[in-house]
């Protein structure tokens, strides 16, 4: 709640700093005080919330639910936020004139986030997901010059207009078919035995739209391109936060909604983290752009995540809390890496061991964090999610797929490694001006962090479980 | 009136928006093709309103249908905004191009 | 003075010592030194060996128990040493002989710079260890180590002059044969092991061990032995590396290609003899192969004229003959000849190596002849170690061929027959040698006969000593026919063969039929003998026809190596290439690589999905709406 | 009594230790000394941690850290049987791998011996976890840093090599990993020290004791022999390997070949047999036929092989195949052939390496054609490689021999016909190892060997270090038999 | 068959009609004619289900607001018919086919659903200003606000797309 509110409300200081400050410089740093102030007051919240008394309490008529879950959730997206922003600050204000705009619109993404973190109602599901989409689009447009962002962003707003109207159109369903009559997400009545075919029918086109929201094939179609013409920082942060919160959204529908009746759509979950596998890793393994073959990766990681919605217990939980860290902090880390890249093909990587050893070494660990190596964030979040997949009985095969499929993935993520660690430099890898000291710092806490969480995850997950 | 005739009156209008947009080439066709989806969606929530309030359970209290009703008017909320940000994604689009045609950029490919 | 049994470790370990000193201090050791090093450690075992004999003899034998080599619940394998009669006997022919084999070296090989010179003591030291090691050992593990050991020094001193090709070849051809007996005779360890779970003899022979095994048992494990033995002792089919081994150093031949390493076979046999004995099938295949291999290796020793591939031949054929003995039950004959073989084809390898060495390296008999006026003392020895082998009475190697043949008709006068037949070869080729070496007029080059002269002391005083033991040694056991009680050597052995002699089933032979044989198979060697020295006392290349037919076939040692290479060798190494070029380069590694492939195609493919046109990816969408709708409604699960 | 720090402890965390300083050291001497130093120091910690072996010491050898307690997981480590073996074979084999190559010069020196000290790191962590999580992970880490020195300091051809080495293992290993998760989904509860109890748990013990039936057992099996089967490694997933050998610095190659095989083998003696017991007598036949297939096939091809590098590697198959049918012969005999033979196959496979490594050094030519003569130049080497070639086709009184005789005993005792085919084996290595000493050092030199000099003092040392052991081992292996004892009897009382 | 029945299939028709007429139509000014008339048909529709509030939100917002701005686009960039090159028909056949299935899917789903729901038509308070009112500044006053934040955005990202730099 608290996240919510501040969010929106710096936010709006942040719309008016635009217009008051001229200083290139200075929206950055009230954009870091902002995501720290709402980071603690989030924290504040889960705080009380686990020692039971809750400060401020709004009535919000339980169209919001908090708990301790989603409020961990909101810490780990802040957070990675701020090392968003402590890390591409920079390149953010070289995108183009409107600096404390695109703050402010990444404050109102937030806030989106925090509402389909939060929801439960279909109502805010759609407002949250629609305050995440529409700062989104302008985005990927914001480098208006540039024709592959404006191409980015006009494909990004038709499909997204287009799944905006499926998903209503899968509400409208769901309210139909809802013998209550009610849009409260706990307050469905499925009753016992297969459900209404109303309710099957608004269901798979919810399935539909989360899927477009998450990029989960067959409906990833917009990642590629978005992420590849959007420009690189707004890449970044759409292809983590936004990403997971999608996810978290889904999650928290279909647990809260559906969970009781899984057994009647999991197939069509299967068939979707099938797909999403295949065609993510698959297409991924022969991309020559390093920005590109992230976009694939994601789709790739967003197939491991639907493992959670396939599974739906605490450890999917878990699982996702993790998910959500570990791979956030590590394609934060490597896409603020390419950015500095002068060639964003991966020769352009070549022999970055020699010239910077240390961002060399940071990359590395991103990379094998986003692999699963063990010690490493991404192994334990696999693991988690595999865990979860198995522990829900019955489809044991889809772990060994899913694992089969990382084993692909270790293939495009270490043409990376080898080029920048086995091949000769080429010229000016990077030019060290735009290189800062404080940025190398940032980059090597973000892969301590990922070394942490890999060897001790309960730093993480163990928010959840203070009540 | 059963509600069945609403729910294919409003998945026909919603279909042949999807029709638009796959056969339409101009993006502001394409558009508001979509308008059309979202349209058919309000219908559909406003008949499922009054059907529940046609049943038993609805008797209770008055304003029940009313949530579906104030859902519509969000959706024709978030409709607006969509429309300002596309319409000027367009505009953008044209102002660089002058084309509208969605097939006309396809630099991003594979 | 029992304290000799306490120190009977000692015999082995000079040797070894003698080994480490000569091999360490290899570069800085003078010839001289390392020659009397080598010899020293070689005399003061035999020394101890002499006492031991004297305390077996006196009756008291001994199992010396040092550690265990490993010991696991299932198994244990003891460091032991066993000293009986048979031991014993053995021990001093590897001894005796490979002292003066030791002293002749030390003149033989004088050209060798003194690196190699002492580098070819500590092989012979080693060998000598091995050797000890082989007939000492208290159980078959031990057996092994030593088996493997000679084998491993036989190689070192075939390629001894690594530097040349062919050598180097014959060495490794020697080891890979001994190898492949090896795996018989593990494989029969492993089956003894398996069955009876002990590898050592006293527990092996005893009677509740033995009443363990059924007849199969016995039947394959002596017959795997037999394999090993085979290849130790070179007989059929694995015979082919004893005469390449002749690529060594003379006095290495004479060591160990005659006198010893190749008798191994037969003391396994021997010393296991009880097991045999248990497997009538087994001995007979034995004495059917020996046999074979005696006639065979003869008939090739006719037509042979490279003075040392003769001896290698005769030195085949009479191990056929010991090995007859063994698969007839004469045991104590095989290893009697075992003894007597040992003085005579010693002698007769270190005279041609005397030959060799005055005529400076060559050894073709065609370009010898009249030696016998340049060096009189290798002559007389050469002549009389002919005389040995060609069995003629009173010489060592009638009393011991006779026996074994006396056994052989015991069991079957064919037998008999083909084994004279043999004896008459042999009488014939060794006379053809000597006629060709010795008698007519020398037909070598000029340089070579000026520089003809007789070997210095301490080669000619082993084959003096040598000379002795080819005509004496052979009155330890005169036959009882002769004169009571004369078979000293039988009374000696008795206890090792007691258990077979006590089972065995004994088909005496009246006196007279004994006379008889031995009367006919020594008249016709005889006259062999004479045919032989008559035909070829007037040797001179001149009358060199091409040879056809039979003795075409005898030249090329019956094509064996010819056969072996076309029929084992070639198809085995196409079979390797097979594998090499086919199932793993095309077959595995390219499914692997084919899969990487295969993705990496998929993803080419996939990739046309993403045409980049917002109609075609909402209409793919469309249709992934469809799928899911269809899933969802009509497929049920 | 409570104990400070336990071995284990101090045998995973100096290489680390010694690791990191390297990272961070940048002169090349003091790198190579530190890396000696530290090595020499595990070598010394697994020495002294010998005389603890009695159960009276329990502690010493045995620690429980806590960690992540909600999944059932601890941080278990400790010596036993087998495992002591092999960290002792670890802890020898680094230090005379580093004596032997010291003169060698690589570029960036801090990175290459601060990876190998990870990867010994690694090697300890697989040989001692006893939690299946933490076994996982040191697997991992051990495959990680050889990676790397493998694609850095290889051959021409090592990035394609190492990377196929590096996905194949990856895949076998996920594929054990998902075996892991579904085995600890059928464990039973565990209730920790201080209360927490989670629902099932990743000890080794709870594995060996998982309620699975035998139909789940058998396609489990699959899923870790694979894993195991691919880093031993065992016909038909094998062929990573000879490219790797050939490609990589030695260093790497003899950790590859002397240490990291036995990886394999210790999981299939500790992480397979006992866990599944029930699919074990299903494919024991057919794991057998694949070993002993293997090891003809591989013998075979190693007698072809013109390329040094290649020849060792195949003849390596052709022991591990050898070692993993005697695993699976499952008799005492077999079982105490294969703990001997693990360590001894280390050494001598390190040897041969050395040697090579000198060749390769002094000439730069690993084609035996090429090669001839040595042994005029270089005797003292070439008795070394006499002595170690032939340890390695197991000849009497050298290490090699007693394991392998006990190996091939219990196989014998398993299948007869399995023993014999096997047997051939011994033949075949005789051949190629024959034609290998006489191609290389026999005959006369010629242009390349021409001015060969003999091996230097500390190589002398490294190489006599090994040739001493061979000895040892060959003539007293007894207390390498008692040290696996335990782990041998817990393996026969599975069966 | 009432009033309702009549004037319910007389709008329905009105609307598909239209809806289809604009898909159809090459210039984009007459579909959004057509668009306008679609949207007159469903505030119809609303009226006779009682939701007099949407429907005049519907005619303001939208036929009203909306549609100006995108004629006013369109005007703007003076597209005329031809400016719109035709997709290629095999494209067009595909989509249609698939949008057709697509609907036959879901109408044979829910119209073999036996039971029968009848519509409240031209009943009930529920679509009044004042009910709408009072629940929306008591029940939904949350969204309410939320909902400004999509508006600042939306007007924040016209800003920053449009605005010309």
């Amino acid at each position: 709640m608290n996240a919510i509110l501040l969010s929106a409300i710096w936010g709006v200081l942040m719309m008016f700093s635009g217009v008051f400050i001229k200083s290139k410089t200075t929206p950055k740093y009230l954009a870091i005080v902002g995501i720290i102030v709402v980071f603690i007051a989030n924290a504040l919240e889960l705080n009380a919330f686990n020692i039971g008394s809750l400060h401020l309490n709004i009535d919000t008529k339980e169209m919001l639910n908090i708990n301790s879950f989603n409020l961990t959730f909101i810490a780990v997206v802040l957070a990675c936020t701020l090392l968003f922003f402590l890390l591409s600050g920079r390149d953010i204000e070289k995108v183009g004139e409107h600096v404390g705009e695109y703050f402010a619109l990444i404050f109102f993404v937030i806030c989106g986030v925090c509402l389909s973190a939060t929801y439960n109602t279909l109502l805010l599901l759609f407002l949250g997901i629609e305050i995440m989409s529409i700062p989104l689009y302008i985005l990927t447009g914001s480098d208006k010059r540039n024709l592959k962002s404006n191409e980015a962003s006009l494909k990004y707003f038709l499909m997204g207009a287009f799944s905006t109207g499926i998903m209503l159109m899968g509400i409208a369903f769901i309210y139909g078919g809802n013998a209550n009559g009610s849009f409260f997400i706990n307050n469905i009545q499925i009753g016992e035995g297969t459900m209404p075919v109303m309710i099957a029918v608004g269901l798979v086109f919810m399935i539909i739209a989360l899927s477009f929201k998450v990029s989960a094939a067959p409906f990833h179609f917009w990642t590629p391109d978005v992420y590849d013409g959007a420009p690189t920082v707004f890449t970044s942060f759409m292809s983590t936060i936004v990403k997971v919160a999608g996810f978290f959204a889904f999650v928290r529908l279909f647990e809260n909604a559906f969970g009781k009746v899984q057994g009647q759509w999991q197939n069509l979950i299967v068939f979707i983290t099938v797909m999403t596998l295949l065609i993510g890793n698959v297409t991924a393994v022969f991309q020559q752009s390093v920005k590109r073959m992230l976009a694939y990766s994601s789709i790739a990681q967003a197939g491991f995540m639907m493992l959670a919605v396939f599974a739906l217990n605490d450890r999917a939980k878990e699982g996702l809390l993790l998910y959500a860290a570990a791979y956030s902090i590590a394609t934060i880390g490597v896409f603020a890496v390419l950015i500095k890249m002068n060639d964003y093909t991966i020769e352009g990587f070549n022999g970055l061991g020699k010239t910077h050893p240390l961002i060399a070494l940071c990359t590395t660990v991103f990379l094998l964090s986003l692999t699963g190596i063990p010690l490493t964030a991404g192994f334990q979040s696999k693991f988690f999610m595999l865990m979860a997949a198995a522990e829900n009985t019955g489809k044991f095969w889809l772990v060994i797929v899913a694992v089969l499929f990382a084993a692909i993935s270790a293939y495009y993520y270490f043409r990376v490694i080898q080029a920048m660690y086995f091949k000769e430099p080429g010229v000016e890898v990077i030019d060290d001006k735009d290189i800062s000291t404080p940025f190398k710092i940032m980059l090597a806490i973000a892969a301590i962090l990922i070394i942490a969480i890999g060897i001790y995850p309960e730093f993480v997950v163990g928010w959840m479980y203070h009540s | 009136m059963d509600i069945k005739a609403y729910i294919a009156l409003s998945l026909t209008l919603f279909t042949i928006g999807i029709v638009g947009v796959l056969t339409r080439r101009n993006a502001i066709i394409v558009f508001m093709c979509v308008e059309v989806m979202l349209n058919a969606v309000n219908l559909l929530l406003v008949a499922f309103s009054n059907m529940h309030a046609a049943s038993t359970a609805a008797k209770a209290l008055p304003t029940f249908a009313s949530d579906a009703q104030i859902f519509v008017f969000f959706i024709m909320i978030v409709a607006a905004a969509e429309v300002s940000v596309g319409l000027s994604i367009i505009v953008m689009l044209y102002r660089n191009t002058h084309s509208i045609d969605v097939n006309f950029l396809n630099r991003l490919k594979n | 003075m029992n304290n000799v049994l306490q120190i009977v470790w000692l015999i082995p370990f000079l040797p070894l010592v003698g080994f480490i000193i000569t091999g360490i201090f290899r570069n800085n050791l003078s010839k001289g030194a390392a020659g009397l090093i080598a010899s020293a450690a070689i005399f003061g075992s035999f020394a101890l060996s002499v006492f031991v004999f004297f305390q077996v003899k006196a009756g008291n034998t001994h199992v010396a128990h040092y550690f265990n080599l490993f010991k696991i619940e299932t198994l244990t394998v003891p460091f032991e040493f066993k000293i009986d009669q048979l031991s014993t006997l053995f021990l001093l022919i590897i001894t005796g002989v490979g002292f003066l084999i030791h002293v002749y070296s030390t003149s033989y090989m004088h050209e060798e710079d003194s690196k190699d010179f002492s580098k070819y003591f500590s092989y012979l030291n080693l060998f000598v260890f091995s050797m000890l090691l082989l007939v000492m050992g208290g159980n078959y593990v031990i057996m092994f180590f030593g088996w493997e050991g000679v084998g491993l020094c036989s190689y070192l001193l075939i390629g001894y002059w690594f530097k040349n090709n062919d050598y180097t070849n014959a060495a490794k051809k020697a080891f890979i044969m001994n190898r492949i007996g090896d795996l018989g005779f593990l494989l029969g360890l492993f089956w003894l092991i398996s069955v009876i779970g002990t590898v050592s003899y006293d527990q092996v022979f005893s009677a509740t061990s033995l009443a363990r095994l059924s007849t199969t048992d016995i039947t394959g494990i002596t017959l795997l032995f037999f394999v090993g033995a085979c290849g130790k002792s070179a007989q059929i089919p694995l015979y082919t590396w004893l005469p390449d081994a002749m690529a060594g150093p003379t006095p290495v031949s004479a060591l160990i290609h005659a006198a010893t390493m190749v008798t191994a076979g037969i003391y396994m046999i021997a010393r296991s003899n009880i097991l045999y004995t248990m497997a009538p099938a087994t001995q007979n295949v034995v004495a059917i192969i020996g046999l074979t291999t005696a006639i065979v290796a003869a008939s090739i020793a006719i037509k042979q004229n490279d003075i040392k591939k003769v001896l290698a031949y005769s030195t085949v054929s009479q191990l056929g003959y010991m090995f007859l003995g063994l698969g007839v039950g004469a045991y104590t004959g095989a290893v009697f000849h075992v003894m007597t073989h040992a003085f005579f084809k010693a002698l007769l390898f270190l005279g041609a190596g005397s030959v060799i060495h005055a005529m400076g390296g060559e050894q073709d008999m065609r370009n010898m002849g009249g030696l016998k006026k340049y060096m009189t003392i290798t002559n007389i020895t050469f002549l009389l170690g002919c005389i040995a082998i060609a069995g003629m009475p009173p010489f060592s190697g009638f009393f011991s061929k006779d026996e074994i043949l006396a056994g052989a008709f015991a069991k079957s006068p064919l037998l008999w027959g083909i084994g004279v037949a043999g004896a008459m070869m042999t009488a014939f080729y060794m006379f053809r040698l000597y006629a060709m070496t010795f008698l007519g007029k020398f037909r070598g080059t000029h340089d070579q006969e000026h520089h003809l002269h007789e070997s210095p002391k301490a080669i000619t005083f082993p084959l003096i000593v040598l000379a002795i033991l080819a005509v004496v040694g052979g009155w330890i056991g005169i036959p009882e026919i002769f004169i009571h009680g004369g078979h000293k050597l039988e009374a000696f052995l008795e206890p090792v063969f007691a258990q077979s002699n006590a089972i065995a089933l004994k088909h005496e032979i009246s006196h007279n039929t004994e006379f008889l044989i031995m009367g006919v198979s020594v008249l016709l060697s005889l006259l062999s003998l004479l045919f032989g020295l008559k035909k070829f006392s007037t040797y001179n290349g001149d009358n060199e026809v091409p040879a056809i037919g039979l003795t075409r076939v005898l030249e090329n040692k019956w094509y064996v190596d010819e056969i072996y290479d076309k029929v084992i060798t070639q198809p085995f190494k196409s079979f390797a290439a097979f594998f090499n070029n086919v199932v793993e380069k095309k077959g595995i590694d390219g499914f692997v690589n084919g899969t990487g492939k295969f993705v990496n195609y998929g993803s080419r493919q996939l990739r046309w999905l993403q045409s980049g046109q917002v109609g075609a990816y909402i209409l793919l969408m469309v249709i992934g709406m469809l799928l899911l709708f269809i899933i969802q409604l009509f497929i049920k699960n | 009594m409570g104990t400070f720090i336990t071995f284990p402890e101090l045998l995973l965390w100096l290489p680390l230790l010694a690791g990191i300083i390297c990272f961070f050291t940048k002169d090349e001497k003091s790198v190579k000394a530190i890396a000696l130093t530290g090595s020499l120091f595990v070598l010394a910690v697994a020495l002294i941690s010998l005389l603890y072996t009695a159960d009276t010491y329990a502690t010493y050898n045995a620690v429980n850290y806590l960690w992540l307690r909600n999944l059932g997981t601890s941080f278990y480590i400790s010596l036993d049987g087998s495992g002591r073996i092999l960290t002792l074979l670890t802890a020898v084999s680094f230090p005379i791998i580093f004596l032997s190559t010291y003169k060698n010069a690589y570029k960036n020196a801090g990175a290459f011996f601060g990876l190998m000290m990870l990867a010994e790191c690694g090697l300890m962590g697989v040989f001692i976890a006893k939690d299946a999580l933490v076994f996982y992970f040191f697997w991992e880490l051990a495959l990680i840093p050889v990676y790397f020195l493998c694609s850095k300091w290889g051959g021409e051809k090592r990035i394609q090599a190492t990377f196929k080495f590096f996905v194949y293992t990856f895949l076998g290993s996920l594929l054990m990993l998902t075996g892991i998760i579904y085995v600890y989904l059928h464990t039973g509860p565990r209730l920790f020290e201080d209360g927490v109890q989670s629902l099932h748990s990743f000890s080794l013990a709870s594995f060996y004791n998982s309620n699975l039936n035998e139909g789940e057992q058998s396609w489990l099996f699959w899923l870790f022999f694979v894993a195991f089967a691919i880093k031993m490694p065992v016909f038909p997933f094998h062929t990573w390997q000879p490219d790797t050998y050939d490609q990589s610095p030695t260093p790497v190659t003899m950790v590859l070949s002397g240490i990291m095989v036995k990886m394999g083998l210790f999981g299939v003696i500790k992480w397979l047999i006992p866990i599944f017991p029930l699919a074990i007598p299903k494919f024991t036949n057919i794991v057998m036929i694949l070993c002993v297939a293997g090891i003809i096939y591989a013998s075979c091809i190693a007698m072809l092989q013109t390329n040094l590098k290649k020849l060792v590697a195949y003849s390596s198959i052709a022991h591990i195949g050898l070692m993993c049918a005697a695993i699976f012969a499952m008799n005492e005999m077999s079982l105490q052939g294969v703990m001997i033979q693990m360590f001894s196959h280390g050494i001598n496979i390190i040897g041969l390496w050395i040697v090579i490594e000198m060749i390769e050094g002094q000439t730069g030519i690993k084609n035996m054609s090429e090669l001839s003569g040595i042994a005029q130049k270089a005797p003292v080497l070439t008795i070394m490689l006499v002595i170690i070639a032939f340890a390695n086709i197991a000849l009497p009184l050298t290490n090699a021999f007693v394991g392998e005789f006990m190996m091939f005993a219990g196989i014998y005792q398993h299948s007869i016909w399995m023993a014999a085919v096997a047997g051939l084996a011994i033949i075949i290595a005789a051949v190629y190892t024959l034609n290998m000493v006489q191609k290389v050092f026999y005959g006369n030199t010629n242009s390349v060997t021409a001015n060969f000099t003999d091996i230097s003092f500390v190589q002398k040392l490294g190489l006599g270090l090994i040739v001493v052991m061979i000895f040892t081992f060959g003539v007293y292996p007894q207390p390498m038999i008692d040290l696996a004892k335990e782990a041998v009897t817990s393996l026969t009382a599975v069966k | 068959m009432g009033i309702t029945t009549i004037s319910f299939i007389l709008l329905s028709i009105m609307a598909i009609g239209s809806g289809i007429m604009m898909i159809l139509s090459k210039n984009p000014v007459n579909s959004i004619l057509w668009l306008i008339v679609l949207f007159f048909a469903i505030s119809g529709h609303y009226i006779l289900l009682n939701a007099q509030f949407l429907a005049i939100v519907n005619i303001i917002v939208y036929a009203g607001a909306i549609m100006v701005l995108f004629l006013f686009v369109v005007m703007l960039m003076n597209l005329n018919a031809e400016s719109e090159p035709a997709k290629n028909k095999r494209l067009q056949f595909i989509a249609i086919i698939s949008g057709g299935s697509l609907l036959l899917i879901l109408l044979s789903a829910i119209m073999n659903v036996k039971d029968a729901h009848p519509v409240m038509v031209a009943g009930g308070n529920a679509g009044l200003i004042k009910t709408l009112g009072k629940v929306l500044f008591t029940d939904y006053v949350l969204p309410f606000e939320i909902s400004s934040v999509l508006f600042l955005s939306a007007m924040v990202g016209a800003v920053v797309i449009g605005k010309k730099d």
